[in-house]
């Protein structure tokens, strides 16, 4: 479709200089010039055959394709229209995501037990959010990036990085514990939504090598409101990398209701205020996560552009073991949302779908049991850390300065293991 | 923690005490105040329903009403640059961060506007307001969660520090933080929030009411007309215990540790002052050149990393203007020049008795 | 009108909650609850008989009521449509604005040849962004506030402070020259963008103690890059406090063009993502802002609610006296812009309806001739400053630590004195 | 600025000595980092068309592309929170902060990241970058752009803090600063980018690329193998003028002021030495106790507020390491504890000479 497309709800298409400008032949006065992510959306828009600001507006209603009993919404009211067009995945896909979802919801509640038992310091569960877990790992490709923050730990295992590695720093280690670049994995961000600026320039230096890597940004509802989203949506936006902004929206910054963080119709309309495509799903649905996360990825890959993605989904668990949920929302909003558990969802889909059998069913319950066995053993051994390791990587190599005051702490434990 | 030994504004020793947690008379203190002045308010992330993570704010939403005490939206420029817009405009806002590090977000307000405000309009538009900095190690929390980052807002002119240590302290500072024209940055020790002493708050809260309102207005201390220098009651230095051999400089988390130590000193003969700061900026010098004069070694014990900190500028106003007093040279006892170590390390890098007694050990006793 | 909206662009009206929410009975799973500015935003639009989203969102295209040759637009051409109407103002109001103006460029010119003379250190100037400078001050009730930056000195001025107090900070004082609380102008902000939040909180103070007092807060194109602009108009209409955003977008950050800052289809778009309204004006049409600007204020008052407005202008000089525009943008984009200059286009207006007489007129110019002839005297003057008084203001009373310095000071000064 | 007695990393003397600016080094050794390596960009705001406000960046866009050196959009925490992505991904990112209070929006990017990743990651995440910032006064600046803000920066473990105060030696730190696997924030003294000294720009870039390529990698000093620290030559501070009686301390735009002050001491018989620290951090520890033990008696001068400060920091380790060299107490002279004043009253904020000279007389010459 090339023809010029007129605004069908009466509204302008954005102003797109055709050429790039003259200095002796200026644009028309009273206008300022726009920047090129904009005449990317015009193409992209005119390619769906709608406007700009549709293509930029997230869709009438978020996406959904699984109903909360299970079964396949029929496809005219996934909430899908023309540019906002989602496939449902294969089931190949969706079964491995199944499998990684059982996974994750394992090391969930494992971990919510190691905490019980004191062998983690801290632990804050996705449980309830599994389903943008798994779809944000899968979605990228082997060479693309994820910053996760710190509820992002089953994201992380997804996307392949040793479970036990990434209990390290919950474990009270001094480290990340993981390789960040050998998994291209950033160290899970605690300072909220600074990572989406590192997300950033990790895509931009890709991009200037000319590298086709996908960066997926993760962060919460409550981080959306952090002026560095404002940053780095814009950021991303104006130098046209391809960033995928993952906003799992599950209805509290800790104590904090959405309705104290944002006024607007839905955190996805924010991404029109960058020139950038924003969009709802379901995040409690397997299905649709996967389809949007697959969309916005290979969409973000293709057209060198970022866009903006708010899953709507529920933190069935306190914010960490430290917080005490029933100060600030009732047992009865939360047994609302356990009818919409991500997991069983998908599981009855797919095996009404007969993709999931009982073989399939029992194997990957063993995997699953696996993994958190080979967790809970790795947990109770206690391995030393050495605490002059602490001086050795603030620099690449240590100043004078550290190596005196490592020398000072050498001693002291050197006296006190004399005691 | 011990309650020190000399505790000049504590309550009339007849009262009832009770046993009080540092948290507690931090949440009496905005109460009162809050009751006091109605252009009190207190907000930031998760102080109203949840009381705020420390629970410090607790009751606060519920006894004063959404419109006093009240959750913001996540973002830490915007609690400062909007408590900045009503101090303007006629409120005393007192702001909590949820952790030292989440701070960071909102330093360009702090620094140049709420300091400067005052300056830049020739007094005539004052920044009343109280920033609370939870700070400091010794719980166990993960990275970026116990920084101690006193010396950036100390380092920058038209802020107040202040930083309690006992109990009674952290309900009369932070009384009189809220009622200073100046913006102040209130650091509390979060490893003290549930330390207990025998405390009535209920008399503090008499004793700095009569005080404030006999002094003729916010800020006053608690003896009438004994505050020439509009410093506050807080703005002054204490000696939590007395000594004679050398003096054991400290504030907020550290006091602790050098009162633990002067013990641990005295049992080898060695008579230690402990001076606890409470503030930071305006500073006491009649108080640090008095007790270093006196014993004639000093040692500075503060948590934070020591490169270009407070503790350091206390060793050159020490070296600055008691230098001929000085039998040794004044030694700091600080965390280390790396980021804050985890959970299972942070012993390593806080200052503790062993370190100070080292540092002690070391001030040419043979002179 | 009262019936229900039915979004007739096939999106989605925003999700309110109809009533307060019941412990009991907890709303519909799967989505969050919305803040209360979402009901009034639907309240709003569906007073106008249009979707929260065309509320929300700019016009088709930005407000426009002259001409760039100053006759009036008809009616259906100026960019108005339901929910986004603009009454001409009457006469009388468009020729006090007149007189601003003129006045406003005379005092733009005169501190452009001040700083030539090296009696003022720097001048950002306004010149050709006066409709914009005088539609910001003459919208606003007395007990309104403005909150200014660097470049909004000639609004300053229009609001009534005297010119020669607003160029002290300018002349190379420590201090900011006039008393904001007496005006309710505060000091104009350098560190960009920071004073929208401050504006935000004077707002807020205002509210709580029931003044229905509206806060216009002025940036640039350039500032709406900086968090704090997304953490102001957040907070705003999280808080639902009257403060009108007025962004003058000149098309550069000094050298940094709009295309570089934002690839938006406007500024105005940004609105929608916070839950408010925005729009787009011509801002070299004196008209047209002083239209937009005023409904933007009542809207805001009647209301409570934040509103974003982007004029489209133009700087014709350089950012600052120390800057050089050539460097980054070329004669002819200038002249281009020098046919739009919003003096002569109202002028041509007011002077074809008959409502600028010459008798009017010269008044007028001889007012401007007044206003810098005595900016002239007293710019000339070089009133002594007693260097002491640096220590005097940093806090309410100088502390022990600044008495001493201050006695060092003096005591330099007298030795400095005897010599 | 007069041209310091001694400059041991001076150019081969043979060479053909220009007239050079700071600006010019500065802007020649961007040029030159980013010719020889290809994953050096520079980028911030005003830096490409422009050139930047101060023209540093002159030409490069030009000279290397729009992806090479290009403008972002007005945002501070987002240039150094996209610096710091783009240094994970494998480039070394030079940002401009268009003035230092300016920078303050960027601070818990750098505080809480750039400082930290690299130990965060237990060293598998290096973030090579430079952050430079021009900083303090005497450019008749307004409020806002005259901020000396290094002591927030050196507070902060893992930064790494240069200053140079010389021309050579904004060429030659600006080359390390850019070669080093650490992140450095690079104090540029913005009154003086136009000083002048007679410098041979092309000798120092051999100079610089012979030598870093001797020692074998990035961040090596001009001397093969002289490095075992992997301070780099820029972590060394320099002897700028030779004395016997007292030591002065400076670094960046004071520098100037004590070779100035050093000169008139000079002629009342007085010989000052004058050490330009050149590094914050690292901090060369040597050469200070060096030139204090040596002459018996010392002044730290820099512009910034002296609470908190660097210059405190000074002090208090030429005390703590000094004690028994020094005759004297030593003596700070710094800016005031106040905002940066206007243009029309720096002059009697910053230190001049003056009032090292009055420091000077308080040294207890008698004893
Ligand atoms: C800059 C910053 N401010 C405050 C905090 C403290 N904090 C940690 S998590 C959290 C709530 C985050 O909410 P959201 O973004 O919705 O993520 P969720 O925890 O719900 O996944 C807060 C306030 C922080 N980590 N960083
Ligand atoms: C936080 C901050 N960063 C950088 C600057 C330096 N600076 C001053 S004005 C300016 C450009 C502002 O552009 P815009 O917002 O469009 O306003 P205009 O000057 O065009 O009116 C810059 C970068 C500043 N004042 N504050
Ligand atoms: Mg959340
Ligand atoms: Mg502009």
């Amino acid at each position: 479709m090339d023809e010029e497309i007129t605004a069908d709800d009466g509204r302008r298409p954005a102003v797109v200089p055709e050429e790039p400008r003259q200095s002796d032949e200026p644009h028309e006065p009273l206008a300022h010039e726009k920047a090129e992510q904009a005449a990317r959306i015009e193409q992209t828009s005119r390619s769906f055959g709608i406007t700009p600001e549709q293509y930029m507006l997230p869709a009438a209603q978020q996406i959904r394709m699984l109903s909360p009993d299970g079964s396949l919404i029929p496809e005219e009211e996934q909430g899908t229209s023309a540019g906002h067009e989602y496939p449902v995945p294969e089931d190949e896909a969706l079964l491995a995501a199944y499998e990684a979802l059982v996974v994750g919801r394992r090391i969930n509640d494992q971990n919510y037990a190691l905490v019980r038992q004191g062998r983690l310091a801290v632990y804050p569960s996705s449980h309830g959010q599994e389903a943008c877990q798994v779809g944000a790992a899968l979605a990228l490709g082997a060479d693309d990036w994820m910053f996760p923050t710190y509820r992002d730990s089953v994201a992380i295992m997804t996307r392949g990085v040793d479970p036990v590695e990434v209990m390290v720093s919950f474990r009270g280690d001094w480290h990340c514990g993981f390789d960040p670049i050998a998994h291209r994995v950033s160290a899970p961000s605690t300072p909220l939504t600074t990572q989406l600026l590192h997300a950033v320039g990790v895509a931009h230096a890709a991009k200037l090598r000319g590298e086709d890597t996908v960066v997926l940004a993760m962060c919460g509802d409550g981080a959306t409101s952090e002026g560095d989203f404002h940053e780095a949506l814009n950021f991303a936006a104006v130098f046209e990398v391809p960033v995928v902004f993952f906003v799992q929206n599950n209805g509290y910054a800790i104590s904090v209701p959405l309705s104290h963080q944002s006024a607007a119709p839905s955190l996805a309309h924010k991404a029109i205020g960058y020139g950038m495509a924003g969009e709802q799903v379901d995040g409690n649905d397997m299905v649709a996560v996967l389809a949007t996360l697959r969309r916005a990825v290979s969409l973000a890959r293709e057209r060198s552009m970022p866009l903006l993605l708010e899953a709507t989904t529920y933190r069935m668990q306190a914010h960490t073991n430290a917080d005490d949920d029933t100060r600030y929302r009732d047992a009865h909003e939360v047994e609302l949302w356990r009818r919409h558990d991500p997991l069983t969802r998908v599981q009855t889909f797919l095996s009404s779908r007969g993709v999931l059998d009982d073989d399939a069913a029992s194997r990957i319950s063993d995997r699953a049991e696996e993994v958190a066995a080979s967790l809970r053993t790795a947990m109770t051994a206690d391995p030393p850390i050495d605490p002059l390791e602490i001086f050795d990587h603030v620099y690449a190599a240590p100043t004078a300065q550290l190596r005196e005051q490592r020398a000072q702490l050498a001693d002291e434990l050197a006296r006190g293991q004399e005691d | 923690m011990a309650a020190p030994d000399l505790e000049p504004r504590a309550a009339d020793p007849g009262a009832a005490l009770r046993a009080t947690t540092f948290a507690a008379a931090l949440n009496t203190a905005l109460s009162d105040a809050m009751a006091a002045e109605p252009s009190v308010c207190v907000f930031g992330e998760d102080v109203g329903t949840l009381g705020g993570v420390f629970r410090i704010t607790d009751g606060l939403a519920r006894r004063f009403g959404e419109d006093r005490c009240f959750d913001t939206p996540l973002a830490e420029s915007g609690i400062a640059g909007m408590a900045a817009g009503m101090a303007m405009n006629g409120m005393r806002p007192v702001v909590e961060m949820q952790f030292d590090a989440f701070a960071y977000p909102g330093l360009e307000q702090i620094f140049s506007h709420i300091a400067k405000f005052g300056n830049r309009t020739r007094g005539r538009v004052r920044i009343p307001l109280v920033v609370r900095i939870p700070y400091g190690g010794g719980v166990g929390g993960v990275e970026h969660h116990c920084d101690s980052s006193e010396a950036y807002y100390a380092h920058t002119p038209g802020l107040k520090i202040y930083t309690p240590a006992t109990v009674a302290d952290a309900y009369l500072m932070l009384r009189e933080a809220v009622d200073s024209p100046d913006p102040v940055i209130f650091f509390e020790p979060k490893k003290l929030y549930w330390s207990k002493e025998p405390v009535d708050l209920e008399a503090l809260r008499r004793q700095y009411e009569d005080g404030a309102s006999d002094s003729g207005g916010p800020g006053g201390s608690g003896e009438a007309g004994a505050d020439p220098d509009g410093v506050g009651a807080a703005g002054r230095a204490v000696v939590a215990r007395a000594g004679t051999d050398v003096s054991l400089i400290s504030y907020g988390p550290t006091v602790a540790t050098a009162l633990a130590a002067a013990e641990s000193a005295a049992e080898d003969g060695v008579s230690a002052e402990v001076l606890d700061l409470r503030s930071l900026v305006p500073f006491d010098d009649a108080a640090l050149t008095a007790t270093v004069e006196k014993t004639g070694r000093a040692i500075v014990v503060a948590e934070a990393q020591g490169f270009a900190s407070v503790a350091g500028e206390i060793v050159a106003r020490i070296q600055e203007r008691c230098f001929h007093s000085l039998a040794s040279p004044v030694r700091r006892v600080t965390g280390f020049d790396i980021p804050y170590p985890s959970p299972k390390l942070e012993q390593h890098h806080l200052p503790d008795v062993d370190r100070v007694l080292d540092a002690l050990d070391m001030l040419q006793w043979e002179d």
